[in-house]
């Protein structure tokens, strides 16, 4: 384990151990809770659709639910797998009153996408899940030697099985890495909070990662880089699964000014996965939602992170956070830093 | 008659095919990631993971494939085609159900009226080495579409891996002339019986249960229904899907141009980018993601059937294990079956 | 090969401030590497951080964006949006493992040639000192590579 | 690997059989500017080689995708007709990076081709029937190249009665002015040029292609229709032909769709199980009341 990550779980040692206790219970409430209140936005026709988390077709999984009617609001779940930014679907739904499953990071995306316009105000309808982290799938199968083929939460726990195995693993050593250094686990805006707001705390240092990989030399840092983008097959779900991607035209689609190429060859997967990530400056809420939806498993966190915090110290501005400071990178400071330049 | 190969040999045996051939075998990138690469020493080949995340296809038909260079002096261009494969060409690991998608894209790229010669040129020289599927996982489901994780079809020489040796079953004239091959030894009663153990076994765990009879008739019937509207909505339109389908085998045609010499290239396209079908004038007649989703399971299940007779899916699982959002193509089919038609009502 | 290698240094310059002021150093005579390449731009802030990226891509050794002083913009403010892109950007570029020094930043007015000079020289220097790009550029070697041959 | 100089090609012919994807090299003779917007060019190619030249066989209604070098390959309908011997014909609208590059393209440039592509209109079918064309505005290239086919003189006395309805939104946007007028002497050809808006200097007709149509109204009897043009204008000129009892067999149209591979390979035209490039873009109405509207 990570020194500093040690350092700051012993810091918030009791507020871990009380959130772990009431796990089981706080899920299921939120579960409930969620069914409720869709149940009531529907009846209301406060909402035209609901778009939350159903049972996934896989262990590990959640998937996507979108519902219409009452019926169906018993489909909804809440569990560490309802991993997904589902504010990505806003940008298709213009037309539509949605009610929409936000955690922390999800509230966040939506208040940096308020700022640009995306949406009318009242044409959402927040419901909000304090957040307990959610669990990285990929993690877990690495941890077992097996398919696993059933798996469910215990308190803590997540309990997995195969064919010819039950394993027991602590929830807490297989969390997303955007999840572990996450602070914002209560949703900053909703319209309702269904579940008590979480105490916040970090796991681990938030960008320890960035800190330690900025200790690297130059060149092993484009090492890294290169070896990661090189497994890129440019399938784009990182820019689809992102909130905060919906260019009516994206730059690698542009033909005319024609910036890249749209093959394999390593400086083109770069210069994609360099300006993919830059875009995202002060506009990324950390979710993580491009990391998670990445085939090849290429690490695109450490880049969105770094940004956030060069904006964070340059600028003092942190995604979603409020509704009024504009984005970083829309205004300006006559003091900002300029030491760089000639 | 069946063979051996111990595993002891199993290298030193790689080390005689890159004597003779280009081989093709899958490759750890990172934990949990493998693509196919030619192969520069034995120790790269893992056969760890139950599939790759990028098919077999990927060796006949690459993601992004030069097809010929220019260069230009004064007026003219010199062009030079990248149609010839140099070497033949073996692809040692490839699980059934890539073999499978092989055989269906055959038909695409060789063709009756032109000969796609990027592709035809590297399977004539390729020989390929199945490896019998002896964990298939449980979103695989080959069984229901006419496969299965010992399917046998399509190999030249298929392995069984009997863990201290692999089986060998030459299936093929291409596999028969690794018959004097040295490190195969004559495979005893007991290994041959094991075999068949460790195949029905492996059998048995696939789903074959999967109800596709019928389906292109019922897709017929189809284009219009507001299912599309409603299966495609958590679609969040990436391509996982169809780049990592061992069948779907679109393509897009571009020039990379360097001042006076440059390259035509195709790269994999897919029918879920916005771009595969617009026109200059900005007509798309696939505006949304719903004409897109239709489009991709219309043409495995109704249109590929119409033309070559048989499903574009081979039940490999790869969309399912991948998709950010489990779209998940199994329950896609079930409700294709189940949802009551216009004239049924 | 490497001795004769002078690095060819693509300038973004504004129009109002730092063209001008390369203008001026002309008219004054006064002598600047020759290795920089001008390319004129309304404004320092209208840089789209593509520019620079498919410069580099392209093979361009070393790039400088000069715009007007602070508080001179034509636009007003200009090139305060363009300084807030260019801090997050020169440290992202590094962050990825760029040299430090490959992309620069300056700024320059209309009145100041001899400055102009200066700093075109300085960028020269370290570009120099940098050597030519070993990461980040496609050339025609690589040209036609592709990851799945 | 398969090295050849384009200007001496040593084997071309048998190349061409081999890889469908390598261009056959020609030169631009000519360049003019079609219509008064500067949208629309006209570009005459001949072969580099003669061997090329006795090789390609086409009929009208059949395409081409041209390569600019460095810039790409697009498909465009061949405005020439077979009885045009050694040059093919191009009319070009100015849209996306291929046609743009084309439009400023010098004479004497070399370019790629590779065709013919795709079935053509179905001249078997029309020989001995009356022939109705209807053309709208840039669509009207490869119709072009069917009139002058028949108004050869070897091939008159396949087809009875030409009518030909040809509109365009202005005087100036009209294609072919010249031949137009060549044409408007003839006798042995009915032609009608309309526009939807006049000039001062425009003396022939003014109004909407679906209302001259029905002002014509040529019979229906023992007549194919060709209609290409603008999605409006087949939508509303469609049901006029119905009125006029074409059956749906007997009308037939050119689809376009975004092309790449051109030979039914790369996947991205396709209207239900088939495919514009290879088994079209010619296509019956009989036809495509069978496909899906996915076009």
């Amino acid at each position: 384990m990570l020194s500093s990550e040690f350092v700051v779980r012993s810091k918030h040692i009791n507020a871990l151990n009380t959130e772990l206790k009431t796990l089981n219970f706080s899920r299921a409430m939120i579960q409930e809770k969620i069914r409720e209140k869709a149940r009531e936005l529907l009846s209301k026709k406060a909402v035209d659709l609901i778009i939350g988390f159903g049972e996934g077709s896989l262990p590990l999984r959640a998937t996507p639910l979108f519902i219409r009617s009452l019926e169906e609001t018993d489909r909804l779940i809440w569990n560490s797998f309802c991993e997904n930014n589902l504010s990505t679907y806003l940008h298709k739904l213009s037309q539509f009153k949605v009610g929409l499953v936000v955690k922390g990071c999800d509230a966040r995306s939506i208040i940096a996408l308020s700022h640009e316009k995306r949406f009318k105000p009242d044409q959402l309808f927040l419901i909000g899940v304090p957040c307990q982290r959610m669990v990285d799938r990929r993690r877990v199968k690495k941890a077992v030697k097996g398919e696993i083929l059933r798996a469910h939460e215990q308190g803590d726990q997540i309990i997995v099985e195969g064919e010819d195995f039950k394993t027991i693993l602590k929830r807490e050593d297989f969390l997303y890495p955007s999840c572990q250094g996450c602070i914002h686990r209560t949703p900053i805006k909703a319209d309702v909070l269904v579940g008590d707001p979480v105490e916040e705390f970090p796991l681990i240092e938030t960008y320890h990662e960035i800190e330690e990989f900025e200790k690297k030399s130059p060149e092993e840092r484009w090492k890294f880089f290169e070896k990661e983008s090189s497994r890129c097959i440019r399938c784009d779900a990182c820019r689809e699964a992102c909130p905060m991607c919906y260019c009516a035209e994206c730059f690698v689609d542009s033909s005319n000014p024609k910036w890249m190429e749209k093959g394999l060859s390593p400086q083109d997967l770069e210069f994609y996965h360099i300006v993919r990530a830059y875009h995202q400056t002060g506009r990324c809420s950390g979710c993580g939602a491009c990391e998670r939806a990445c085939p090849m498993e290429i690490r695109l966190t450490y880049l969105t992170q770094k940004l956030n915090w060069d904006v964070k110290e340059l600028f003092d501005f942190e995604t979603g956070i409020d509704a009024e400071t504009p984005p970083p990178l829309s205004t300006y400071e006559i003091e900002d830093k300029q030491e760089f330049i000639k | 008659m069946k063979w051996k190969l111990d595993k002891k040999d199993f290298k030193p045996f790689l080390q005689s095919l890159m004597v003779e051939y280009d081989l093709f075998a899958p490759v750890q990138l990172a934990e949990g990631v493998s693509v196919y690469k030619k192969i520069d020493r034995p120790d790269e080949v893992d056969l760890s993971s139950s599939n790759t995340q990028k098919p077999t296809k990927e060796v006949f038909f690459p993601q992004s494939e030069t097809m010929f260079r220019y260069e230009k002096t004064g007026n003219q261009h010199q062009v030079t085609s990248t149609e010839e494969v140099e070497r033949k060409r073996v692809i040692l690991g490839a699980r059934p159900c890539d073999i499978q998608a092989v055989l269906l894209i055959d038909q695409v790229f060789s063709g009756k009226e032109y000969t796609d010669v990027y592709y035809v040129n590297k399977r004539k020289a390729t020989t390929i080495i199945g490896m019998a599927c002896d964990h298939p996982l449980s979103p695989c489901f080959c069984s229901s579409m006419k496969g299965g994780p010992f399917h046998r079809e399509g190999s030249d020489l298929l392995l069984i891996d009997l863990g201290e040796a692999y089986l060998v079953e030459l299936l093929t004239e291409k596999g028969m002339t690794f018959q004097k091959n040295k490190f195969f030894k004559e495979a005893l009663a007991k290994e041959i019986n094991s075999a068949k153990e460790i195949e029905e076994r492996a059998t048995k765990k696939t789903d074959g249960s999967l109800p596709v009879a019928g389906i292109e008739k019922r897709l017929d019937q189809m284009m219009e229904s507001p299912f599309w509207e409603r299966v495609q909505e958590k679609c969040i339109g990436c391509r996982i899907c169809t780049y990592l389908c061992p069948t779907c085998h679109c393509f897009d045609i571009v020039d990379e141009a360097l001042t006076n010499k440059g390259q035509r290239v195709r790269n994999w396209d897919s029918c879920l980018s916005s771009l595969y079908s617009q026109e200059t004038s900005g007509h798309n007649p696939r505006p949304t993601n719903r004409e897109r989703t239709r489009q991709r399971i219309m043409h495995k299940f109704n249109y590929f059937p119409k033309n070559f007779d048989r499903i574009a899916c081979v039940g490999c699982g790869r969309c399912i294990i991948y998709c950010p959002v489990n779209f998940d193509i199994r329950q896609t089919i079930k409700e294709i079956q189940n949802s009551i038609l216009q004239n049924e009502k | 090969m490497e001795d004769h290698w002078e690095p060819k240094i693509l300038a973004f310059l504004c129009n109002w401030c730092s063209y001008a002021g390369a203008d001026l150093a002309g008219t004054s005579r006064i002598q600047y590497p020759p290795n920089v390449r001008v390319i004129r731009v309304p404004c320092s802030g209208r840089i789209n951080p593509l520019f620079i990226l498919k410069a580099l891509q392209s093979g361009i050794d070393g790039v400088l964006v000069s715009g007007c002083h602070p508080g001179d913009c034509h636009y007003l403010s200009g090139n305060y949006i363009g300084r807030r892109k260019s801090a997050t950007l020169k440290r992202f570029l590094e962050y990825l493992g760029f040299e430090e020094g490959r992309v620069q930043f300056s700024w320059v007015s209309a009145a100041e040639g001899g400055r102009f000079s200066q700093v075109v020289d300085e960028v020269t220097q370290d570009i120099k000192k940098l050597g030519p790009p070993r990461r980040f550029v496609k050339t025609s070697v690589e040209f036609g590579v592709r990851s799945s041959e | 690997m398969t090295a050849y100089i384009l200007h001496f090609a040593l084997c071309i012919e048998e190349l061409m059989m081999e890889n469908p994807y390598l261009p056959i090299p020609m030169v631009v003779k000519k360049s003019h500017l079609e219509t008064t917007d500067r949208m629309l060019r006209t570009l005459e190619f001949s072969f580099i080689n003669e061997k090329d030249a006795k090789a390609f066989h086409f009929i009208p209604g059949q395409f081409c995708e041209l390569s600019v070098f460095g810039k790409g390959e697009a498909p465009f309908g061949i405005a020439s007709s077979p009885t045009e011997n050694g040059s093919l014909k191009f009319t070009i609208n100015k849209a996306g990076v291929v046609t743009t590059t084309l439009h400023q393209i010098e004479e004497g440039t070399e370019v790629g081709i590779r065709g013919p592509l795709g079935n053509g209109y179905p001249m078997d079918l029309f020989q001995k029937k009356n022939i109705l064309i209807i053309g709208g505005g840039f669509a009207f290239t490869t119709l072009r190249s069917l009139i002058t086919f028949f108004l050869h003189p070897a091939n008159r006395n396949k087809v009875k009665d030409i009518t030909v309805i040809y509109g365009a939104r202005t005087p100036g946007l009209l294609l072919y002015k010249e031949e137009l007028v060549e044409w408007g002497k003839r006798s042995d050809i009915k032609l009608v040029v309309t526009v939807d808006q006049g000039d001062k200097d425009w003396k022939g007709k003014v109004g909407l292609v679906p209302n001259v149509l029905e002002e014509v109204a040529p019979s229906s009897e023992n007549t194919y229709a060709v209609i290409c043009g603008p999605p409006i204008m087949i939508k509303f000129t469609f049901p006029k032909l119905m009125a006029l009892r074409f059956p749906n067999e007997r009308i037939y149209t050119s689809l376009e769709k975004r092309m790449k591979c051109g030979i039914g390979k790369c996947g991205r035209c396709n209207i239900g199980h088939l495919y514009v490039c290879k088994d079209g873009p010619v296509f019956s109405y009989a036809q495509l009341e069978k496909l899906p509207k996915d076009y």
